[in-house]
């Protein structure tokens, strides 16, 4: 789904108010692997929460596919990870995913519930409650409760944050391998900058709250990506002075 | 868990030991007339005195606590749902429900005997009158208080307003409902004994007040104990039935 | 026991509700309909009757007035304001207590001997301050501003652990109890200071007298019989009442209230025309005193009885 | 927030227009007599015919159940601290304040009388003893309910069960505690009526009474009115004051 | 503080039993920097739980300076920092590092309040409660809750994991910097290898669950360490090989 985002403003209310996003203009072509990244507290959750129609942008708007957020949350069409897993305790691993089912709608497209937690390495421990699960095995969880919604529209939060390097890494290859066919548009919110790299065709950086668009960079490389490639390393070294300008302002 | 759950079983019958022989006590030394407060021991041995007349009365009075339990439960639950499926009209019946529960019961008594008759139907509503206010607001509060990040999760997949109630607040709630059972259950053996305190053909109730107004207190008493006595099995139950349904939850006492 | 004859054929099948004015115990009007259904009286009356009891207070006159309940016992005096208001239409179809039932007491080392001596004293009262007390005080010529008065549930052991020094109390229940715990008494009834007090009455509705006056002649028959059984079997009596009352009840106690209470059924009025009959004058000086100590407004104590059920009893 | 509020107060006003206005639509259809169920304009009619009378009375009753409801209150809420700190003689004191609950006030209000007098004091501990069980069941639930990561936390810092209590504990059961009280409050009110209702030389429980002996229902309504608006002020104070003490966690009514 | 780890196994109770640590040997040098690292669920956060006296050991035991962990809770030497911010929601941001402050002992050592909000890079937003704060922002809160806290242990439980690269190592080397001078024992989770090369004296690498140690390499590399230094590749590209092994006997 095409995402467009034009002067978008967010500030919390409160004393005192808190800016959170300040005038993002960008646009995402249908079916784009987008990775976001920026300085802590700079905005990205709020951005999806946006995206999510679980706030109401405070100025600005953002229309996927010429709809508001509102209207596609209302068909359902977008699939939300939170940064935190979100897990209800009463539940058990297969449960909490099992419950995600129930709010979708026909469209195939989703996994079925044994495959997604398989996928996640959940397979063996499906009748275990949340609160026995070590915080990895509680956010790839949640992964597994959004890879069974069919969507459009991928919203991820810092979704292998708990994770080692090696698990993120399967875990990106099953993503991709899923992400491939359907080709849904992703907003990715990470930390991780090799991952960033890896993964998307374009990376957007944020600026120290309040958010504004300080770099926008393609990647045509082939999939999967050899960091050998100087055109990686370029990107790469390219990020990091952005991310460190992007920090520089937030000390200012 | 077991060995402490045992040692605080002893302590508590312990507790209970001190209390009635400190009362039986009193009693003796400050010597206090039987028709100013009967000693333990009086009370005791009158029970003893008259098995089969309490065990009757009490099969009554107990049923009818019980039934009337169960309908207070089930109304003050059911009005709590139906605030939370329709907020607006919080308020309107929070006022209603307190115009209720602000009547004296003695007030409708007659008119529930007019509509109802003589039988135990209407102690039975007068017990539901008095145990479904605790339970209301209870389950209310615990029906509105879900943390942010659920609802957003909810939020997020366009749950119906009954699929948040149904799948998010309803099994958040169960620690209060738990409470409200346990706030409710000695109401519901109250509520039985004063709809039959006003002229009831049998139950403790009838007994008591038959015994009060014959200032016959050994007997008002053995009522008493009888009623604390199975006040103390309906909170025992609750607070197992408790900690079987809220199994995520852990009830913590050890810091 | 009297053998149970068979009912008359000629007489239909009927059926009501007795509700009792308080709760099971040998208050005369309860006795007798304790004794009558026990020995069979109604049934040859070809009556069924149902015995309910109140809780005191206004509930029987209520559900009297509502006609869910034909007949039930209640003081002459409160039948009066009850039917001053809110205007409830009983009507008294025979008054068994021909003397007032209160009197007041005090401990009998209290040194107080006549009502003169209530002076600076506490005085206890249920509710509201009887008219008779006012009456009493004033026959005994006291300021009612110099005694204290204080509203006192039913409590009589505020009298024994002094936080009253004179109580109102029935003369045939807690002289019973007090003197029971060792205590005894000095009595002041209203009758003795000339001021006119009646007992409890057998009391119907206008609508069930107009409707019913066959059932209620069958009733009154009945449990006329049922006390005149209880005068002369008290012990059997007794008895009955404990079935109503339960077997924990102190049989003495209640053989102390039916025989107190037998006393008061008899006066000049009943020697004349039997037990339960009623005269215009006894109603009249009753609610003149009334009118005069407790404000109640002037109504025709005519319409507040009638001797027709009980003639209708009395013949065949 | 402003607006939903203001309409969901109009919505309020609404039901309970609707439900007197049914009320006396019903008395005045089935012409049911004044003896049996007074008409809300006939009652509010005698409100407005004795206004200093029921001022007076509503002062002194008011006054009496705010006294006790705040010393039940504090009882409750003190059994509940100790039980948390101490945990070993829960079941114990549970049984006991069982056992205090199931007595039904007319058998020690005369016992509390001979102790104490006819003054107020007696009606003060009456409304003490029906208010505090449910403050000393909710706030316990909400002192035992808490999520196992703190308790780590202050584990970890080598806390005393003092400390776990009162910057853990405490600050975590005011929801129940706000429940509590909300059930509480009109308990309260009940409780000083039922105290007054026998031996009070004054209060809306002495007039309920008179009123319902002398069967004049509406000046027995008048006073029900009278409590059933007091009780609505002090559950909306309530609800006020939660939201501002449990500002962390919002109450949600939205979806 | 020394630390010495002798057989150590848990099994967290249930049906079935969830073997979390298989008999762990080893022991660290009073003021030694240990990073720990393994597949998610192989069984650190309760390594460190055991070390915290959160858990009792189900075999095997733990020995601080010769003292089990209870007399080191006790004597309130250990600062742990949990996997999950654990924010009390009724206090500021201050408020909740104040609240740590209660308990300590009269040792110095520990960072006064406003220190630690500054140097997390919380200084101006001290009266905003934890709910209005980002994931980052909240685990750094808990960061700077810990580092008040004067210890001879520090046990913290990933504590970037929510952070980006750049606030990540200008914390790294706010750490170093604090752990220099005073120079506590660390046991440190992460992720994140060459974080663990770049602050660590010393890794350890567990196995896939139930945990065993599969590696244990040291590192003598003077700070701040160049990535460019062939030993720190080498021990880089050890560490990838290892972890991969750990699991690739998750997957059996
Ligand atoms: N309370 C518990 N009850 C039962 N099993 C538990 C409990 N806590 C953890 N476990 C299990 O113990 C194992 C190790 O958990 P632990 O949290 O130590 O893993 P971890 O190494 O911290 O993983 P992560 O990197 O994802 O945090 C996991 O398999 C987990 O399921
Ligand atoms: N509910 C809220 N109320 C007030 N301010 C908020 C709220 N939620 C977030 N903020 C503020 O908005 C800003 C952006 O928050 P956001 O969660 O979007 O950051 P983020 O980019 O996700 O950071 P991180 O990478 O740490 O998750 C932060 O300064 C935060 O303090
Ligand atoms: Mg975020
Ligand atoms: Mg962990």
């Amino acid at each position: 789904m095409r995402v467009e985002v034009s002067a978008l403003n967010h500030t919390y209310p409160g004393k005192p108010p808190r800016p959170a996003l300040a005038g993002l203009d960008f646009s995402i072509p249908s079916g784009q692997f987008v990775a976001l990244i920026g300085p802590s507290g700079c905005g990205k959750s709020t951005l999806l929460r946006l995206a999510a129609n679980l706030l109401r942008p405070t100025g600005g708007s953002i229309r996927i596919d010429g709809r508001t957020p509102a209207e596609i949350n209302a068909a359902r069409q977008v699939a939300w990870m939170a940064q935190s897993p979100a897990l209800l305790p009463w539940l058990t691993a297969r449960g909490n995913v099992a419950l995600a089912q129930r709010f979708i709608n026909g469209q195939n497209g989703g996994l079925p519930i044994e495959d997604a937690l398989q996928r996640v390495g959940l397979g063996d421990i499906q009748a275990a409650y949340p609160f026995t699960l070590s915080g990895g095995m509680q956010q790839r969880l949640a992964l597994a409760r959004l890879l069974i919604q069919p969507a459009g529209l991928w919203l991820m939060d810092e979704p292998f944050a708990a994770l080692d390097e090696i698990t993120r890494e399967r875990l990106a290859l099953e993503l991709l391998d899923l992400w491939q066919p359907l080709h849904p548009t992703v907003l990715w919110v990470t930390h991780h900058i090799h991952e960033a790299l890896r993964l998307a065709d374009r990376v957007l950086v944020l600026s120290a709250a309040p958010g504004r668009l300080v770099a926008d960079l393609l990647l045509e490389l082939p999939r999967p990506r050899d960091e050998s490639d100087p055109r990686f390393q370029a990107a790469l070294s390219q990020l990091r002075t952005c991310l460190a300008q992007a920090q520089g302002e937030a000390q200012r | 868990m077991k060995a402490p759950a045992r040692r605080s079983a002893l302590v508590a019958w312990g507790i209970v030991a001190v209390f009635l022989i400190s009362w039986e006590a009193g009693v003796r030394l400050m010597n206090i007339p039987v028709y100013l407060l009967p000693s333990p021991s009086h009370i005791l041995a009158t029970l003893a005195d008259n098995p089969s007349m309490y065990a009757q009365a009490s099969l009554l009075t107990l049923g009818e606590a019980l039934i009337g339990l169960l309908l207070g439960v089930l109304a003050g639950a059911a009005i709590a749902v139906l605030l939370t499926l329709l907020p607006g009209i919080e308020d309107g019946v929070m006022t209603l429900a307190i115009l209720m529960k602000s009547t004296p019961l003695v007030a409708i008594a007659p008119l529930l005997t007019l509509w109802l008759g003589f039988g135990v139907l209407p102690k039975i509503i007068i017990t539901a009158l008095l145990t479904f206010f605790p339970v209301l607001v209870n389950v209310l509060s615990g029906l509105q208080r879900v943390d942010q990040p659920f609802l957003d999760l909810f939020h997020s997949w366009r749950a119906s307003r009954w699929e948040v109630f149904r799948y998010l607040r309803l099994p958040g709630s169960l620690p209060y409902l738990f409470a409200a059972l346990k706030i409710s259950a000695p109401l519901a053996l109250i509520g039985a004994v004063v709809a039959e305190w006003t002229g009831a053909s049998g139950g403790l109730g009838r007994t008591m007040w038959l015994a009060y107004t014959n200032l016959n207190l050994p007997y008002l008493f053995a009522a008493i104990f009888i009623l604390a006595a199975a006040g103390m099995i309906l909170y025992r139950l609750l607070a197992w039935a408790e900690g079987r349904a809220v199994f995520w939850q852990s009830i913590s006492r050890e810091l | 026991a009297a053998a149970p004859t068979q009912p008359a054929p000629s007489s239909e099948p009927l059926a009501m509700t007795f509700m009792a004015g308080y709760k099971p115990q040998a208050n005369l009007p309860f006795v007798g309909v304790y004794v009558a259904q026990q020995q069979g009286f109604f049934r040859e009356e070809n009556l069924t009757v149902t015995i309910e009891h109140s809780a005191g207070q206004g509930q029987h006159l209520q559900l009297l007035a509502a006609g869910k309940v034909q007949v039930t016992t209640q003081d002459a005096a409160v039948l009066l304001k009850r039917r001053a208001d809110p205007g409830l239409p009983l009507v008294s179809i025979a008054l068994i207590g021909q003397r007032g039932q209160q009197a007041y007491a005090a401990l009998a080392g209290s040194g107080m001997n006549t009502p003169k001596d209530w002076q600076g004293r506490t005085i206890g009262y249920k509710g509201t301050p009887p008219p008779d007390l006012f009456a009493i005080l004033q026959a005994a010529g006291v300021d009612e501003n110099e005694v204290e008065l204080v509203n006192v549930g039913f409590d009589p052991r505020l009298l024994t652990e002094g936080k009253v020094d004179v109580y109102p109390i029935y003369k045939s229940n807690e002289p019973y109890l007090i003197r029971s715990w060792g205590y005894d008494l000095t009595l002041w009834e209203a009758a003795d200071f000339g001021v006119a007090n009646l007992g409890l009455a057998y009391v119907t509705s206008e609508e069930t007298l107009a409707n019913q006056p066959e059932l209620l002649a069958r009733f009154l028959r009945a449990a006329l019989r049922g006390i005149e059984y209880a005068r002369a079997h008290p012990d059997e009596a007794v008895q009955t009442v404990l079935k109503y009352t339960g077997p924990e009840t102190d049989a003495d106690h209640m053989r102390f209230m039916l025989e107190s209470e037998l006393e008061d059924a008899v006066s000049p009025v009943t020697e004349q025309n039997g037990l339960g009959w009623q005269t215009l004058e006894q109603w009249q000086s009753l609610s003149e005193m009334l009118q005069q100590y407790d404000a109640l407004p002037r109504l025709d104590a005519a319409q507040a009885f009638t001797t027709s059920v009980l003639q209708a009893a009395q013949e065949k």
